[in-house]
């Protein structure tokens, strides 16, 4: 399949412009694998954060025709023979060269949180109880949240207000509040219960078009604004 | 970074949920003030004689007093909310608010003088 | 210590990170160069398998002995990037039980704690398994995330005063005399190009050790020997799903985040950059992974993926049978001083590897510290960027 | 990293919001939402200072009603009651997914609110015209 990628360039001090590299990969190619035989065929000096190239360490995240995609699970049919995929890098983080971003903010942002990044995995039995082989005491697994960042650059919030804790913090939040595993419950809601933090959100749903893997973080805000509401309205008229 | 996220003041998160419940509020008051102007008065408020015959209704000044109220407390909490989006830090966001209180206070007396004002007249 | 040696590793994947976590508590000033990301190469694309090493315990005592006890190291230094289901190895057909008391006879004399579990037990776990199943064996198979993994030990490094630099490239080696002075890199940040001293150089750049070498003028026989591994957009099982029998193709399903990696395959590339990954291989990983899980063919695959091992070439011998142990490579040897390399091995051996080449590095340098990295528990992979 | 090379900070314009490249069907009902608060801030200031005429006597204020019957304002009652039903549905909807009811079905709703403004645009806009023959 032939495809043109467009790719943006930049070096510090100069003037961004794209660059434009014919590639022919596989039916079965990822545009993460074209945008790696246009560096491998045509300019091995091309920029781009990519390791484990299935959805797992989140390192890829960019904007292919302008909208936020994992590359690595993003299928190049998506877009046909002979497209021209513009890449750009991902927006609201400072961009160091090429489709490189710096992403610090990611993780300082799940820090604050402070989310583990092991939880438990839901049973995969038809009949919804879990069986433990020996000596395992409950099955783990890694979070749903690959920590990519997609959804900080789609969210339009983001875009104006860097204080704006983003939706993958707060999706974080609302899986700590969920599944707490000896966090402490009430610094998070002091967090994320304030007007940079949930309160900020507009509803925009965003996060949850951009998100590579079902976090979902639009409708985990609401339920944190729920869950927050709540709170707020049951402590107003005199509960606990 | 992170400390200063944790020690930052806390800001009210009512004004969400204040939002949301004067927004419905005006839903509900906006339907009113609609409705009864239409046909409280028949034919509608066509000229002066009307208005200062509709306001003078006690029942009906309270109702435009309290979607008044509703309506700049909704506007406002809106501008602020738009103008937070900006990200600006935490004493300007201070002025902002007080500013818009200000502007709020401002705009609900001129409503009930406005309003006191048309019920004299038509006395 | 009067002076603090300076020493550049070359290559930023679990080889890399591990040495320079390494050296960095030895009380060495490190600098790590990396061409592109972090673990952009080999690792990256890695099974994802923490090996309890029952792979290799019938045929590779040595391979698995190492394994296990990194796995249970790691166990201990890194918290937060393991998922620790453990591993069941099941029998499929005739051939797969006759292998299974060799096995078991070669996990107790590698020391891997390893027990049958009965078929019916094995199928309640795990439901998705192939019901036809003979045998189960469980291991303490693990399953980490390759890109944290490296994270986790350069956070650490960089804690103890390392220097990372990705996005930079060497591009030829500074020579004095017969000796390596450092390194020439290329920042692809600004397309400049600029010398670093060092006191020593440790090649750790995987399958492009040989191309690093060679600007040493020295020849390592790495032969970049590619897998393919295809990850179905499903979890279907819980713990590490192995083929009893010996080291083949398709002879694992890994289970991570909410997926199934099925692998792997193997060949040999002279190229390691942009390996195309041939469609027989991908169909081949879904036969070889149906005899386990049947499922895998229910479900859509979420991708596809190849990168090229290391491995360690011996001329004449098959890929499967090249040795997945690793090698260090001091180029005096050579002719070439101040100049290590470390090549072959597993992302789970990543930490003994680093030990045995800083124990190298700190011979040659002349100094003397003990390798701490066994008890030295590791940052959160997230404290990388709070430097 | 080496500090020398600083990355390209990110610019965040203030009208950054209303940047719609890339952007879906949530992103639109947002930016309506705030288009329509502009407005009808805009358009609740303007109200409350005509009405200063109330209070200058009834012939000023008869004057101003008989300029509000021109077609020109008659088209901007009809657009001040698009902007209401935008912002009112569109925040009804709002209310409720902000408390938790409906959030799977957030896009069925928008679209909801779209037709009923359309619906109820129609309406207003027949009844206004209609009114004043």
């Amino acid at each position: 399949m032939k495809l043109n990628v467009k790719i943006y360039r930049y070096k510090p001090g100069t003037e961004p412009h794209y660059d434009t590299f014919p590639v022919e990969v596989p039916e079965t190619a990822n545009v993460l694998d074209a945008l790696e035989r246009a560096w491998a065929d045509h300019d091995m000096s091309i920029m781009f954060r990519h390791a484990c190239h299935h959805a797992s360490c989140g390192s890829c995240g960019l904007l292919v025709n302008d909208q936020e995609k994992l590359p690595c699970v993003t299928p190049v049919t998506d877009y046909g023979e002979g497209a021209t995929l513009k890449i750009d890098p991902m927006r609201n983080m400072p961009v160091i060269t090429d489709l490189a971003v710096d992403a610090s903010v990611v993780y300082q942002r799940m820090e604050l949180i402070g989310m583990p990044i092991i939880r438990n995995a839901e049973t995969i039995r038809p009949d919804k109880r879990t069986i433990l082989p020996e000596g395992l005491e409950t099955f783990g697994r890694f979070e749903n949240c690959l920590e990519c960042g997609l959804c900080l650059s789609a969210c339009p919030v983001m875009a104006t207000d860097p204080q704006f804790l983003g939706p993958m913090t707060l999706a974080a939040a609302e899986r700590l509040l969920a599944e707490p595993r000896g966090a402490d419950v009430d610094r998070v809601y002091r967090l994320v219960d304030d007007e940079h933090g949930v309160w900020r959100c507009h509803s925009s749903f965003e996060c949850t078009e951009a998100c590579p893997y079902e976090v979902d973080p639009g409708a985990a805000i609401m339920r944190l604004k729920r869950k927050i509401g709540m709170r707020k309205l049951k402590r107003f008229f005199g509960g606990s | 970074m992170v400390e200063k996220q944790l020690t930052r003041e806390r800001a009210s998160s009512w004004s969400w949920i204040l939002q949301a419940f004067t927004g419905i509020m005006l839903v509900v008051l906006l339907g009113l003030h609609m409705v009864v102007q239409h046909f409280v008065v028949t034919g509608g408020l066509r000229n002066y004689q009307q208005v200062v015959q509709y306001i003078s209704n006690p029942f009906l000044f309270l109702l435009e007093i309290a979607f008044l109220i509703m309506v700049t407390w909704h506007a406002l909490l809106g501008v602020r909310a738009i103008i937070l989006d900006l990200g600006l830090n935490p004493a300007t966001e201070r002025k902002v608010t007080a500013f818009l209180s200000i502007v709020g206070v401002v705009v609900v007396a001129y409503g009930i003088w406005l309003s006191a004002t048309i019920v004299a007249q038509g006395a | 210590m009067s002076k603090k040696f300076h020493v550049i590793v070359i290559g930023a994947g679990s080889t890399g990170t591990a040495t320079a976590h390494d050296l960095a508590l030895r009380g060495l000033d490190v600098t790590v160069i990396e061409r592109g990301e972090i673990a952009s190469g080999t690792t990256g694309r890695n099974h994802c398998l923490l090996h309890s090493g029952g792979r290799y315990a019938v045929k590779d005592h040595e391979g698995a002995i190492e394994c296990i006890e990194e796995n249970m190291i790691l166990r201990k230094i890194m918290h937060d990037v393991l998922e620790l289901n453990d591993g069941l190895f099941v029998a499929v057909d005739e051939s797969d039980l006759a292998f299974k008391e060799t096995f078991l006879a070669g996990c107790e004399e590698c020391h891997i704690p390893a027990r049958e579990v009965p078929v019916k037990r094995a199928l309640e776990i795990e439901p998705y398994l192939n019901p036809k199943i003979l045998a189960a064996v469980q291991v303490p198979d693990g399953v980490f995330e390759p890109y944290r993994f490296c994270l986790s030990f350069l956070a650490t490094a960089v804690k103890n005063g390392a220097q990372a630099l990705p996005y930079h490239e060497v591009v030829a080696m500074k020579m004095s005399g017969n000796a390596v002075a450092g390194v020439r890199v290329r920042d692809y940040r600004t397309g400049q190009e600029r010398e670093i001293d060092a006191d020593l150089v440790v090649n750790a750049a995987g399958p492009w050790a040989e191309h690093i070498a060679a600007m040493a003028s020295v020849d390592v026989p790495v032969q970049p020997t590619p897998g393919v591994m295809v990850t179905i957009a499903k979890r279907l099982n819980q713990m590490v799903i192995n083929r009893l029998n010996k080291p083949a193709d398709g002879d694992i399903v890994v289970p991570q985040r909410q997926t199934s990696i099925i692998g792997t395959t193997s060949w040999k590339v002279e190229n390691a950059d942009a390996i195309p990954i041939p469609q027989d291989h991908i169909d081949k990983m879904l036969h070889m992974g149906e005899l386990m899980i049947p499922a895998v063919r229910q479900n859509p695959i979420r991708g596809v993926m190849a990168v090229a091992r290391p491995l360690i070439s011996k001329p004449g011998t098959d890929e499967r049978d090249a040795s997945r142990t690793f090698e260090c490579f001091d180029h005096k040897y050579d002719g070439v001083e101040n100049f290590v390399t470390i090549s072959g091995g597993k992302t789970t051996t990543a930490r003994a590897m680093a030990e045995k080449v800083s124990n190298i590095v700190c011979r040659k340098l002349g100094v003397e510290a003990e390798c701490r990295t066994r008890d030295v528990v590791l940052e959160s992979y997230r404290n990388y960027y709070d430097n | 990293m080496a500090s020398d090379v600083q990355p390209k900070p990110v610019k965040r314009k203030p009208i950054e919001w209303f940047n719609l490249k890339g952007k879906r069907v949530g992103f639109w009902a947002y930016v309506g939402m705030r288009l329509s608060a502009i407005g009808l801030v805009l358009y609740l200031f303007l109200h409350l200072a005509v009405l200063s005429q109330l209070a200058v006597g009834p012939t000023a204020w008869d004057n101003f009603v008989a300029l509000a019957k021109s077609p020109i304002f008659l088209l901007l009652d009809v657009i001040l009651i698009i902007g209401i039903l935008v912002h009112g549905l569109n925040g009804i909807r709002l209310s409720l997914i902000g408390f938790g009811i409906g959030v799977p079905s957030h896009k069925l709703m928008l679209w909801l609110a779209v037709i009923l403004t359309i619906v109820f645009s129609i309406l207003s806009a027949l009844a206004i015209f209609s009114e004043t023959h």
